[in-house]
Formats: C-alpha cells, structure tokens, sequence
C-alpha cells in the first residue's frame, strides 16, 4: 500500500517531468500531461500522507549511492506523512488549476519546461519531508530551491523579476549554508547523516553546540520560511512567479522550512531545551506576524499583499509552535502538544487559504492582466465565481467564524492564555502579550483583506482592464473550488484533522491529547475539558445558517413583501465617477499614519497651479512610498561593503609582471623561513 | 690518481663562489651585452665545476653535461641574445626598479638566506660539494630577483638563464648530477625555451616597439 | 430577550442625552417604532452595488445573534456554552464587522470607503486590549469559556477576591466597549457628518428594512457590551440555577444594571467630545495599558 | 594494457604531427574525430585495467597507476570533446576567414603536442621526466596562447611564459632536492626517481630536504595550477588564447599541476607528517578561493570570469587535500574530475558566445538562452554546476570538503562555507546576467557545421557530468578506492 503509492508517485512526478519534452510539438498537449501527471502524483500522494499518518510504525525505504555518506534514504513518519499530506492537497488543486492558468503561457513560453519544472518542484519538495538522511536531504533541498527559482524567472525578460529571482537563489542560499552548519553539528557526534544517527548520537551534543545548532537551523530554515528580518526576498520572489506557482511557493515550500524547524528541535534534539529558546522562537513570530501584515496593508499588488500575508502566517505558526516549545521545556507534556497542534494546523490552514486566495489572484490576473488592485473592481459581476473563492479565503485567512483559520488561531489564542500555568511569572506575562499581537495581527488582516477583496471585487471597475474582465476557464474555477472546499472541511470538521495532527506530535511530546483536546460527540475543541473552553465550529456553522433566514423573517414579519428600488449612489449631487471611489492607499492611509514610526512613510506632493490665480491647482501628483526598513539598514550595506571592497582590491591584478614576480618570490622567501 | 678529498671539496667551493660572484656582477652591470658576456662566462665556470666534480667523483656522465653547457649555454643562447640586442639596439638600461647599490645589499640578504635555510640538510651532502648546494640556492634566488629588479625583456631572460645555471650547479654538486637521461631532457628544454623567448621578444618589439616589460600592463583588472 | 430589549437601551441613553442637554427628546420607545417604520419603507438600494450589499445586513445581524446567544444574560449556564468562549464572542463580532466594512466598500461612494477604512483601524486598536482584559477576568476564574466565568465569579464574587486587576480589566473593557460600538468619545452616532461619522457612513448607503437590520444589530451589540460588563465584574443575582424564581430575579437585577451602565454612558458622550480619529489611538492605548496592568498585578498578587 | 597506454599516449603526437601535412578540413575533420575515438577508447582501456587492479606499465618509465588513470580519464575525455569542439571553433574561423588553412593545421599541431604532453606527464613513473614533460606542455601552451597574434594575446603570453619558466626552474630545483634526499637511501640511480621507489621508501627520506623540496614544488607546479598568489597570468592566458585553449588549460593543465603537487604530498606526508604539507595547502587554498572570489565579483569579461572560477576551484581542492582524511581527499579528487568537466564546458559555451558577438563584454551580452539555446543553456548549466548546485557532483565534493575540515578544524569548514556563499552569488550573479532577459545584440550566428561539433561536445561533457553527479559509477570508485590509499587515508571511506 505505501510502498505502491510512494513509488507511484515517484513516478508520476517523473513522467510529468520528462513526457511533456516528447510532444514538443504540441503544446496544450504538453499542458494536459504535465498537470495531468501532477494531478494524479498528487493523488497518491494524499493517499500515501494518509497511509503513513495511520501505518502502525514508520516505514524505510533506501537506495545505496556509492559515494561517502551519502544514501538515498526516506522515512515515512507521522511527521513527514503529514507534510506529504499538506503538499498532495495543495498539489491537487493547483495542477487542476494549472491546465486552465498555463494555458496563457502556451506560444510565448515553452510550457514543457514550465511543467516538467512544476512537476520537478513537487517532487522535490515531497522528497525534502521524506528525506531521512541529512546528505541527501540537502540535495533535495537545494534542487527544491533552484527549481522554484527556475519557475520564479520565468518571465525572466523583466528586470524586476530577474532581481526577484536573483535575490531569492541568494538568501536561499544563504539559508542552506547554515543549514549545512546544523547537520554537521550533528554529524560530528552522529558519524554520519542519516537522521536515525542524528536522533541517537554516540555521545551526547555539548550544550554550546545544541545552542549552536538551534540557531544554525533557526536562521537556516528561518530564511526560507521567510521570517523577520529573513522574510525580504519573499515578498519579491512570491508574487514574481506565475501564480499557480505562487500558491505552491506560499502556501506548501515555506512549509518545508516549518517542518525542517519541528524535525529539529523536536526529533534530533529530542525535544529538550532551555524555554529561551521556545520565548525566542515565540518572539520571532509574534514580530513577523506583525510586521508581516503591516506591510501588507500598504501593498496594492495583490500577490506582493498575498506574500506578506505569509510572513504573517509564518509568524502565527511559529507562535504556536513557540508555545508549545516554552511548555516542553517546563515538562507541561499536554500544553505543549496543544501547542504544537495549534501550529500544524495553522500550517494546514495557511496551506490551503492562501494557495487558494493566490489561485483567486492568478484568475484575476488571468483575467484583468494587471497586478495593481487600484485598477481592479467591481469584479465580482464579471467573476462571479471567482469572487465567492475569493471571499473564502479571505474569511478564512481573517479567522473568522466558523472558518478553519479560526479553528486554529483559536487554538493558539488558548495555548499562550494557558500560559498561567507556567511556573515562570515572565513567560506568564510574555505569552498573554503575544496574545495581544496576535489579536492584533488578526484585525489587521480582516482590515487587509476587507481591502483586497472590497477594493479588487466591489465597487464600480477602476481600469479598462477591469471592466473587459470575463470569468476564468472552468480548470481554474474547478482548482479554486477543490481549495475552498479544503478550507472548508478544515473548518467545520475539527474532529477529523485534530486525530490525525495528534498523531504527529504524540511521538515529541509523549502524549495523545486527541480523546482530551475534542469532546465525547466529536461535536467541541476544548483544550482542558469544556468547564475551561471550547468551541464547535459546527454548531457555529448551523446557527449562523439558522439565524440568517430568522433575520429575513423578522423582516417578512414586520414589513411583508419587499419593494426594492435601484438607483444611483449618491454622490453629493455630482454622479459617482470610479475616480472618486475610495481607493486602496485611501483605505489603508489611518493604519499608515498610526503606525508611522513603523512605515516611515515618505510624502512627495507636487502641485501645479493656475496661472491666473494661485489658489486653483491645475493638476496634483501626490507619491508615497513607506521605507524598505530593512533592505535599507541590513541587507544594502552588506552588499555595498563587499563591492567597495572588491573594487579596491583591483590594484592586485595591476597587471604589472614585476608585481607578479615579486608575489612569487616574496611566497617563495615566506614558506622557506617558516619551515626553517 | 687521487687528489685529497678537501683539496677537491675546496676546488669544487671556489669555483661555485665565482658562479656566485658572477651573479653579483650581472646585478651591478647596466649594459646589456656585458650582462650577456657574464651570463657566457658563468654558464663556463658553471662547466668547469661539472667537469671537477665528473673528475673527482668518476660519474662520467657529467662530462656530457658539463660540455653540453658549453655548448647551449656558452656558445648559442648569449649568440641568439646577442643577436636579439643588436637587432633592438638597447645597449643599456638606463631605468630599474631597483637601483643597484640596493640591489646589491638586497642580494647579500639573499646569500645570507640560503646558507640559512640549507644549513641544515648540508650535513647530509658528500664531503666535497658541502656549500655548493647553498650557493645554487642563492644563484637562484638571485638570478629570480634579477627578473624583478630589471625592466628590459633581455635582462629578465638572462636572469632566468641565472635561475637554469644554478639548478644545475644545484643538481651536479648535490647529487652527482642528474641521470643522464634526465639531462638531456632538462637542455633539450631549455634550448627550446630559449629559441621561443627570442621569438616572443622580437615580436615585443615589434608590437610594442619597445622590450620594456614594465609597459605590458594592457591586461588588468 | 437582548432582539427585545437592545432598541430599549439606545432609546434610553439617547433620551439621558436629552435630558441633559434639557430636551424633551424622544420617548423611551422610539427605537421600536423607527424600526418598525424602517421594515415597512422601501429599499433604495445602488445600482453599483452586489449581493454583497444585500447579503451583509442578514449575515451582520445573524453574526451578533449568534454571539448573543453565546453569553449569559441572567442566567449563569447558557444551553450553547460549548459552542464557543468569549474570543469567540469577540471574532464573531468582527465577522458582521468584516462585512460591515465590505458593505461600505461596496457601493463605491467615498462615504463608505472612508468609513470602513476608519471603522478598520478603531477595530484594530480596540482588539488587543479586549483580548487582554478578558484574559485578565479569564485568568482569575482560570477559563475563557464565559458561563464558567460568569458562574465562578458569581459564586466567590471575584471582584471581591481580588480588585485591582479586575477594577481595571472593567476600565479597560468599558473604554473597548465605547469604541467597539460606536459612541463618543470615538464615534458619534448621531453625527451624519463626513468628516467625523465612522459607523454612520459605512451604512450610509443603506435604507429600508436592511437599515432596519444594521441598526438592530448594532443596538444589540451594544447591550451584548453591556451585559458582558454587568456579569463578568458584577454578577450577583444572576440566576446560578435554572429555577423559575432566582430567573426572574435574575431578569430583573440585568435590567437594573444595564439601565444604570445605559445612563452612565449617556451622561458620558454628553460630558465628552469626539476625539479625533488619529487621538482615539491614545484613548485606547490607556485601555490596552489598563488591561496590561491587570494581567501583571493579577501575577503579583497571586504570586 | 600496455598498448592501450602506448596508444593512449602515442596518438596525439602523431595526429599533431599528421595534421601538419594535412591539406583539406575534411581531412583534417575525420583525422582529429578518428583521434578523438582512439582516444576515448585507449582511454576506456587503460582506465578499466587499472580499476580491475592488474598492472599497466610499459618500460621502466610509463606506469599507470590509480592517480594516472585517473588523471588518464580526465585528460582524455575532455581532451577528446576539447579536439571535437576545436574543429567546430577553428572550423568557424577558417570559414569567416580569420586565418589561414597552414595556421589552421598548425593549431591541431601544437594542440595535439600539448595533449601529448600532458598525457605522457600524468603516466611517466619518474619525477625528472615528469618535469621535463611538463616542461613541454608548457612551451606547447605557450605557442597555443599567443595564437591569435593579437597585442593583447602577446602580453598574455609573454607574462604566461615568463612567470611560468620561473615556476618550472623552482619546481626542479624542487625535483633535484628530492633526488637529493633519495638518492641516501636508494643510491645514485633512476631508480631514486621512481615514483614507485619513493612512495615505498617515503618514510626513510630526509625530512628537512623534503621539506624544502614541498615548499619548492608547491611554488613551482602552483604557478602553473593557477594557486594564489602564483596565479596572476592565468586570467589573461585564458582570457586571450583561443577558447579551446582556455578549456584546455583550464580543464587539464591546472589538473595536471595539481597532480604533481599531489604525488610530492603523498612522498612527504609520510616523512614529515601531514600537519607540514596539510597548513600549506588549506592556506594557499583559501587564500585562492578568497582572491578568485573578489575579482568574480567585478569581473566585466565573462572568459577571465570563467578563469577566476577556476582558480576558486583549484583552491577548493587544495582545500579538501590540505585537510586531508578519507573525506577530504575523496571530495578533493572528486572535485578534480566534476570541476573539469564543468569548466570545459562553461569554456565552450564562451567559445559560442565569442564567436557570436564578437567581444568577451559581459554588459553587450544578455538574453542567451532566448538567443542561443544550446550555448546559453550549457553555460547556465555549467554555471550552476560550477556554484555547486545538486544535481551535479561538485555539490557533493564540496560538501564532502565541509564535511572533512569540519572533522579537522571547524574553523576552516566556517570559512569555507562562508567563501563557497559569496562565490555562488558572484558566478551566479554575473552568469544569469548574460543567459536570462532579452538579447541586446544579433551578432553573427554560427554555420551549422561548427554548431554540431559544438553540440556534440557540449553534450557529451553534460552526460558524464550527469551520469558522475549524484551517484558513483563501479568503476570510477575502484579507482577511488586505492587513490585514497595514495594519499595514507587509509581509513574505511563511510
């Protein structure tokens, strides 16, 4: 069963890779059997994340490579099982997006390379929560990252997408560097890479180098998962890539980065650590989160809003996971597997939201071929459909009731409240605080999203582009609507997902706290037992469904039959034009000024007059911009340090033969005394 | 008949000390022809320890190599050198980038330092060529620090040429010699090396029309 | 029982209003018969807008129902108590809140797009210190599920057993209160002009029995508010049984209470002025500090 | 076997000397492709003989072992792709009439004489000849570099030869302290010139004499392996030769010069013991990386960028030599072959460019992978193997390096991962430059003639770099295996 599903999926992605190249000549074909590969490999990939989540003990499969240290070796745990899961899910829909969205490539774009890339990206990244030697594990990482930067240049004859791509290979570079750094930590003790070894080394780590290691893995995987100050190159590089892409990049490939942290901490480390370190992993996240939607409230490209909704998410996981870690270290096995278990199912939440909201943005970019939400609205008559998805996704990345962003926002809400359980009076004080930057954050992102959605889809259209939009192919409608299916279910049927993510973490923290965390029917989440807190996105569901209709009835009661009138919005006398719409720098210019000191905002207003009188303008420029805070202060100098640097050192290849000469002999004379 | 090994031992030092002076001599010297006349007059004190040490030793094979110096070092190599001045008319060099009294100092270091270094694996040589393989070292080094300290092309061949005499006063005093074979490979290069520099420097000049290698900076960074 | 009351509360802070500014103001009904009159008027709805437009009031009221349904009103043990906490109570309050500002959004005039984006920002402000001031209170009774809340608190009478955190949880959840539901010193609900409406412009472009609804939910958010107050810090006599007697008399102590809090808050927004937008962020920076504070002393105190 | 070798060796002298006489290209074209093949197959022959243990030698002088087949595989094979490429570079010259049929023949002359060169120096089992043998490639790449006859190419040429005659003097004065040193124990013969000899009686010798010889060797062939600071000629030379020179040189020489270091190493390790030579190397390596590194960075010439990489990755190797151990040595040599591989390859995507637009100015050229499929693709490739991107081998090799100085000083493996960064972003950096974006310039396409010798060399080199990238041929690791050996890591390769 597992084995037939693993090796089928192998395969298929590999049939997606290299088919597409034999009907060259035939590029939709090309299309249909490169997404129709990844549709099924992710098919049996759900399968195969299912098997391995409920098989009774992990599963090993290995190929011998005859180099040192290396052996193709994966491992089927509950851990890797789940992440699977996520990625087939998101897999799913994307590649059923993808016929439809891919479509627009056909003739400008070799749409062979772009599926067999795809197709590679997925395979890769099934690969890296398999992985169960260290070695091997780099490689599939660093294939995963040159693929998607591969996918990310696609329309590499735009400058901005070429520094996109640049800038995203480099950090993710960067990253694997100090990744390399945390698996040889372990390696020295383990005398080799396979994980089993790391998990159980021959002597013990040093406390210095656990530390070491910690922060090795935190900046490593931290880079890719995008987090504060790591975050800058993903809200270039995300919104870059052609979108179905986008919502794998955003939605599954910082995932990676999330498992790569709990594999870490929790499997190699054994899950022991001073609480600094989970108070560090809580502060991180609590500061992206923040940050992360701030500076997405100031975005009007639409995917870049999407991006730093990652950053956001990111953060939020982490804060979960944080959680959980502080509670590990005070041996509070139970909170701190609620803890955990908030964060993966936030990770599966942000997982299918935000694939679908950037698949509902790749339509409207699909649609609109414009990026600029101040160009779009009034979208939803056009776009139905895609509206609906959208406004899913955005209910449910705003963790609104009965959503399952709620679900699992909530669920993070109560594992820092429960922090008053914590011996340590700091922690008890820290944590209710990230509960305050998490409710935060979440009205910010409700405020977000009411912009996104209401400035993009409502109103009277803002362009051109806007008002020629038309509805999307049904491939791409029937993606989304897989999506927001997922987010869905995710939402109203707790009771399925919470089992299964209790079996990720039971192994880590030496409790099931499934039968505990969910009521006898199934019906409630409650994570110590209904007297304390609970709640029932099903019932919520059912008496919001309810009380609709008791709304209208009051009405019908009250005033019988309905007369409607339609008539134009008022527009103090004047009728409404779209220039006098509320726009979306508009709407998002309160939060700026209350947050200035954040967003540093700088104004440029140019105002041309009349030249008869000076008190009528003849035609207004207003420009605002907010400060790339952290390019400018952290990532620039570097940059330009080592240039200066290296142009000075010119002067050494002066191109002089005596110079050159003089270097040898000096050597010469150097290397002799010395061994003398 | 048998001559006292210190006797020989002490031929053998003398004559690789006029090597050395020679050297000192090629630094001091401006005019180029009269560094090409010193190069032929090493490359023959050069033979003439070869052929002390074939005789004192009995590894005849030496000879070969001793008159194979004459012949490449002593007779051809200063001829195509010759040829090359003539035909570029640069009797002297009026400009170095070192002048020569530091030269000189900086050359005395240079003995001084090889002596140093060899010091301590002289022990192991045969009695008679005891010092010879610390002044190879230091004909080496300063032969090398001639091709820094002169800017005309002509002088930087003849400081290699410098480099080549004292390898081989290095090969012969130390170990007897090379194996014959190897010799014989060791002049066939050089001859080559030789006829290719001369090539190269004609077609300096001509480029260039000048054979001051401190002008060749077109390649940079 | 809050569908019934909730018009009551707004009539009477607005005729307190009145009082004070020695009017006669209008009766204690009033509310009742704007929205009877608002059911029966027909609906002039703009030709820009979507079903999100006509959706929203429905989905508004249903959201605050829902949330009413989830707290204890006068008696302690609520039949849906299992179905969500106070955080819930909270975010089903920003559910009608998101749509509110769709809605505003969606008839594309500036009114609308102003209030929204205002509305946006008093609501994130107003977030942190809610949460925070309801950890505080969650803290002594050690849940977040409000009938355990209530029940504890109206048992041992937690405000005795410990004032200071809950005194200012109750500051701090008073001020929230205010922003949260639009009354002065954050918004002025009699106000129809541009530049100071929040609340007001993003149902500008409503009319009819959508009006009719919008206003009813916002009353009963409102009254939600003030029974929160009432019976996290002051619980005593709310009915801890279900028996028909302690019931009644819990009804009657609610009113009471509710009445008084109505009052104070009319006496307020006549007292005070409307801040402006960019000064409500300190107003409610004291409600976040305030609520900070009891977190900390309730660890202090406690130890 | 030992005509295999004879073969292996004999073929290029006399193709060199047949294609002087030579009077047509088609000629010419089936003589070097023919070579080409007897190469790859001699070749194939040596190196299976060699892995399957038995002893190649012919004569006293020619012994193959592990390290010269090894040496033997690399030469031949990107030796024989180079021949190919250059029918298809030298071809489009002739045909665009930028020389003459008598200096078209004569290139494959001196080219073939330099394979020959460097064939015979990787096999011959003597010291001195070995010397002499270089020596020879030397003065053949001396003839090959200036070939275009420009001024720029005689600058590179002249400070090619000069710096590296004084390299070779150093290196046999180095040669002449080892004999020096043997000759104690294993008296006044060839035979104390015998690899083989000296390797077995390595532990009697002269420390101190072997010390000096090291240090004169290390000068001396490091001059011509391009090793800082004795590097300085090797961007221009490989800047201004003609490109298959540049792969030549690149590929091969550089290899081979590290090949002799190498032997010397495993001579004196044993007498002094590998904390003498192991600093040396780890210095001189990072001290290349270091510098190839800052000039990649402002590098406006895509060849002399393509150069500095491979001083970079000379360094590299030096780097997992110099911290020796099973890992470490193993990393090395396998970065040996993969580096060989990719940077010929890099080099004949250059070659293509070149010939296309004309000028090595990396501002004019953009857009290749629109442009030029196959030349724009090999060289992102190529770029890619070369930052050490899976799935090519150098990847694997130096993370094998990391690995084993993390074993022997983490230190060196912080800086090594620190410096492998900011070279990835260098390369990285300037490559995609010129593959991705849109073309500036049409520049002169190529005769499909030339353009199929091209694919052909570029595909074959892509293959093996494919086919050696991930896992490990049987063959290839029973030449690894007993190399290891060479080098005392005896310990079990994990």
């Amino acid at each position: 069963m597992v084995q037939s599903s693993l090796s089928s999926v192998i395969v298929l992605y590999g049939a997606g890779i290299f088919l597409p190249f034999v009907f060259y000549r035939n590029p939709h074909l090309q299309n249909l059997v490169a997404h129709g590969a990844a549709m099924a490999a992710s098919a049996a990939g759900v399968v195969l994340g299912l098997a391995g989540l409920w098989a009774p003990e992990p599963l090993t499969f290995s190929v011998p490579s005859n180099l040192p240290l290396l052996t193709f070796q994966v491992r089927l745990d509950s851990l890797a099982s789940f992440f699977v899961l996520i990625i087939s899910l998101a897999g799913l829909a994307v590649s059923q997006f993808a016929i439809g969205y891919v479509k627009e490539f056909e003739g400008r774009r070799s749409i062979g390379a772009l599926g067999g890339l795809y197709n590679a990206f997925l395979l890769s990244m099934t690969l890296v929560v398999l992985a169960d030697d260290g070695f091997f594990f780099l490689i599939v990482w660093e294939i995963m990252s040159l693929v998607s930067f591969f996918l990310v240049v696609t329309e590499h004859e735009k400058p901005e997408t070429r520094y996109a791509g640049f800038f995203y290979l480099i950090m993710t570079h960067v990253g694997t560097a100090f990744i390399i750094v945390t698996y040889l930590i372990f390696y020295q003790q383990a005398g080799s890479f396979s994980f089993e070894a790391f998990r159980h080394p021959a002597a013990p780590l040093p406390e210095g180098f656990r530390t070491l290691a910690f922060a090795a893995a935190l900046i490593g995987f931290g880079t890719k998962a995008g987090i504060v100050p790591l975050h800058v190159w993903l809200p270039y590089a995300h919104p870059a890539a052609p979108s179905h892409v986008s919502a794998l990049m955003s939605g599954v490939m910082i995932k990676t980065a999330i498992y790569g942290l709990i594999r870490v901490y929790f499997d190699f480390l054994g899950g022991t650590f001073p609480w600094a370190w989970g108070f560090i992993i809580l502060a991180i996240g609590a500061v992206s989160a923040l940050l992360g939607v701030m500076y997405a409230l100031m975005e009007h490209d639409l995917k870049s809003l999407l991006a730093y909704h990652s950053v956001e998410n990111i953060g939020i996981i982490l804060m979960g996971i944080g959680a959980g870690m502080i509670f590990q270290s005070y041996g509070l096995s139970n909170l701190a597997a609620l803890g955990l278990l908030a964060g993966l199912y936030h990770t599966i939440n942000h997982a299918m939201f935000k694939g679908l909201l950037f698949l509902g943005a790749g339509s409207t970019l699909y649609a609109t071929h414009t990026r600029n939400m101040e160009e779009y609205g009034g979208l939803i008559r056009k776009m139905p459909w895609t509206a609906v998805f959208f406004l899913i996704g955005a209910v449910s990345i705003s963790a609104l009731p009965p959503s399952n962003g709620f679900v699992s926002e909530w669920l993070t809400f109560q594992s820092l409240f429960l922090s008053f359980q914590i011996p340590d009076v700091l922690m008890k004080i820290m944590l209710p605080i990230g509960a305050a930057m998490l409710a935060l954050t979440g009205v910010l992102a409700l405020a977000c999203f009411a912009k996104a959605f209401g400035i993009s889809f409502l109103a009277m259209p803002r362009s051109v582009h806007a008002r020629e939009a038309r509805e999307v192919p049904w491939a791409m409608r029937i993606g989304m609507a897989e999506m927001a299916l997922f987010c869905i279910v995710l939402g109203i049927a707790p009771m399925l997902v919470i089992p299964m993510i209790d079996r990720v973490t039971a192994p880590y923290t030496g409790v099931s706290i499934a039968g505990r965390v969910l009521s006898e029917n199934g019906l409630a989440v409650m994570p110590m037992g209904v007297g304390f807190a609970s709640i029932s996105t099903p019932v919520l569901g059912l008496l919001l469904a309810i009380l609709i209709p008791v709304g209208l009835l009051a009405a019908v009661a009250v005033g019988k039959k309905i007369r409607k009138r339609y008539y134009h919005t008022w527009g103090c006398g004047i009728n409404l034009k779209p220039r006098m719409e509320y726009t979306a720098t508009g709407f998002a210019q309160p939060i700026k000024q209350v947050f200035s000191m954040i967003y540093r905002p700088t104004v440029k207003l140019e105002t041309e007059m009349l030249e008869e009188s000076h008190y009528f303008a003849k035609r207004m420029r207003f420009e605002t911009h907010i400060e790339p805070v952290f390019q400018e202060y952290l990532y620039d100098p570097v940059v330009r340090v080592l240039n200066h640097f290296a142009d000075r050192l010119r002067v050494v290849q002066a191109g002089s033969l005596h110079l050159y000469l003089t270097y040898i002999f000096i050597t010469l004379i150097i290397l002799l005394l010395w061994v003398r | 008949m048998a001559i006292h090994p210190d006797l020989g031992s002490q031929l053998v030092n003398f004559c690789s000390a006029l090597l050395l002076l020679t050297c000192f001599a090629i630094i001091a010297q401006r005019r180029l022809s009269a560094c090409v006349d010193l190069f032929a007059l090493q490359s023959v004190f050069l033979a003439v320890t070869a052929a002390l040490v074939a005789f004192l030793t009995g590894a005849y094979h030496i000879y070969i190599a001793a008159a194979l110096t004459i012949v490449i070092k002593v007779m051809i190599l200063p001829r195509i050198l010759k040829a090359v001045i003539e035909r570029l008319n640069v009797t002297r060099e009026l400009v170095l980038n070192i002048n020569i009294p530091s030269s000189l100092l900086i050359c005395g270091a240079l003995v001084i330092l090889a002596f140093y270094i060899t010091q301590p694996i002289i022990s192991l040589g045969f009695l008679l060529t005891q010092d010879s393989l610390a002044i190879a070292l230091a004909i080496v080094l300063i032969g090398f620090f001639t091709m820094i300290a002169r800017k005309k092309a002509v002088t930087q061949v003849i400081g290699f040429l410098v480099i080549e005499n004292g390898l081989f006063l290095g090969a012969t005093a130390a170990a007897y010699g090379m194996p014959l074979i190897v010799e014989l490979g060791v002049f066939f290069d050089i001859l080559v090396a030789g006829l290719i520099i001369g090539v190269y420097t004609h077609r300096l000049q001509d480029t260039f029309d000048s054979v001051d290698t401190s002008k060749l900076t077109g390649l940079k960074e | 029982m809050i569908l019934a009351v909730s018009p009551f509360t707004v009539g009477l802070i607005r005729k307190v209003k009145a009082r004070l500014q020695c009017r006669q103001g209008p009766g204690w009904l009033q509310p009742y018969y704007d929205l009877a009159k608002l059911f029966r008027k027909e609906v002039v709805a703009s030709t820009h807008t979507s079903w999100i437009f006509t959706a929203a009031p429905y989905i508004i009221f249903a959201s605050t129902l829902a949330a009413v349904l989830l707290v204890p009103i006068f008696l302690s043990k609520v039949p849906l108590n299992f179905a969500g906490d106070v955080i819930t109570v909270v975010y089903l309050l920003a559910l009608g809140t998101f749509f509110l500002i769709l809605a505003g959004l969606d008839a594309g005039s500036a009114f609308g797009g102003m209030g929204s984006s205002r509305e946006a920002i008093v609501a994130a402000l107003t977030e942190p210190a809610m949460i925070l001031s309801i950890f505080a209170v969650g803290l002594t009774a050690g849940s977040t599920n409000l009938s355990t809340i209530v029940h504890k608190t109206a048992l041992l009478q937690g405000i005795v057993t410990d004032p200071p955190p809950h005194l200012m949880a109750l500051a701090a959840l008073f001020i929230v209160t205010l922003a949260e539901t639009g009354r002065v010193p954050v918004d002025n609900p009699a106000t129809h002009l541009e530049l100071t409406m929040i609340h007001e412009a993003m149902i500008l472009e409503y009319s009819g029995r959508y009006l009719a609804l919008v206003e009813w939910a916002s009353a009963m958010k409102l009254l939600l508010f003030l029974t929160l107050i009432s019976n996290i810090f002051a619980p005593w006599g709310i009915a801890t049984e279900p028996k028909p007697v302690w019931m009644a008399f819990g009804v009657a102590v609610w009113l009471f209470k509710i009445c008084g809090l109505a009052v104070l808050i009319g006496v307020i927004e006549s007292m005070f002025a409307k801040l402006r937008l960019f000064r409500v962020t300190d107003f409610l920076g004291v409600a976040f500090i305030l609520s900070l504070l009891a977190i900390i002393f309730f660890y202090i105190l406690r130890g | 076997m030992e005509s295999a070798l004879i073969i292996l060796i004999a073929a290029p002298l006399v193709a060199g000397l047949a294609s002087l006489v030579v009077r047509t290209r088609e000629v010419m074209e089936r003589l070097q492709v023919g070579h080409a093949v007897v190469l790859w197959a001699a070749m194939a022959a040596v190196v299976s003989g060699v892995a399957a243990g038995d002893d190649v030698s012919f004569g006293t002088f020619l012994h193959a072992d592990p390290l010269s087949a090894f040496m033997d595989l690399i030469l031949a094979f990107v030796g024989a792709t180079a021949l190919l490429y250059a029918l298809g570079y030298m071809g489009e010259e002739l045909v665009r009439g930028h020389l003459s049929f008598q200096r078209y023949g004569r290139f494959f002359c001196f080219f073939n004489l330099y394979l020959f060169a460097m064939l015979l120096a990787a096999n011959l089992d003597n010291i001195a000849l070995m010397w002499i043998a270089i020596e020879g490639s030397t003065l053949s790449a001396a003839l090959l570099i200036n070939f275009e006859r420009t001024k720029t190419a005689l600058e590179a040429g002249w400070k090619y030869i000069i710096l590296s005659f004084v390299g070779i003097a150093l290196a046999l004065f180095g040669t002449v302290l080892v004999y020096y040193a043997s000759e104690h124990v294993l008296g006044v013969r060839m035979e104390a010139l015998k690899w083989s000899e000296l390797h077995r009686v390595a532990s009697d010798l002269n420390p101190t004499a072997l010390k000096l010889a090291f240090i004169f060797i290390v000068i001396g062939y490091g001059t011509k392996a391009g090793i800082a600071p004795m590097h300085t000629w090797l961007p221009d030379a490989h800047a201004e030769a003609p490109t298959p020179v540049s792969a030549l040189l690149s590929a091969l020489m550089l290899n081979l010069a590290l090949y002799a270091i190498l032997r010397l190493k495993s001579i004196v390790d044993p007498a002094v013991g590998t904390d003498f030579t192991g600093p040396i190397l780890l210095g001189l390596g990072l001290l290349s990386i270091t510098t190839a590194t800052i000039f990649m960075l402002i590098q406006r010439d895509y060849k002399r960028l393509f150069a500095y990489s491979s001083i970079e990755h000379i360094g590299i190797v030096l780097v997992g030599f110099g911290v020796g151990g099973p890992v470490g040595v193993f990393g090395g040599l396998f970065h040996m072959i993969n580096h060989s591989l990719a940077k010929s390859t890099a080099f004949y995507a250059a070659g293509l460019v070149l010939l296309r637009y004309g000028h090595k100015n990396m501002e004019g050229v953009t857009g290749l992978l629109r442009q030029m499929p196959l030349g724009g693709g090999a060289m992102l490739l190529a770029a890619l193997a070369l930052a050490g991107m899976p799935p090519f081998g150098l990847f694997v090799s130096e993370f094998l390096i990391a690995t084993g100085a993390y074993d022997e000083r983490p230190w060196v493996a912080y800086a090594f991962l620190v410096l492998l960064v900011v070279a990835f972003a260098a390369l990285v950096y300037q490559v995609f430059r010129m593959v991705l974006g849109e073309p500036k310039e049409t520049g002169v396409p190529m005769t499909p003639a030339g353009n199929r010798y091209a694919a052909v060399s570029l595909m074959a080199n892509l293959v093996a770099m494919g086919y050696i990238g991930l896992h490990m041929p049987g063959f290839l690791r029973a030449l690894f295996i007993p190399m290891t050996h060479v080098f005392h890591a005896m310990a079990e390769i994990p």
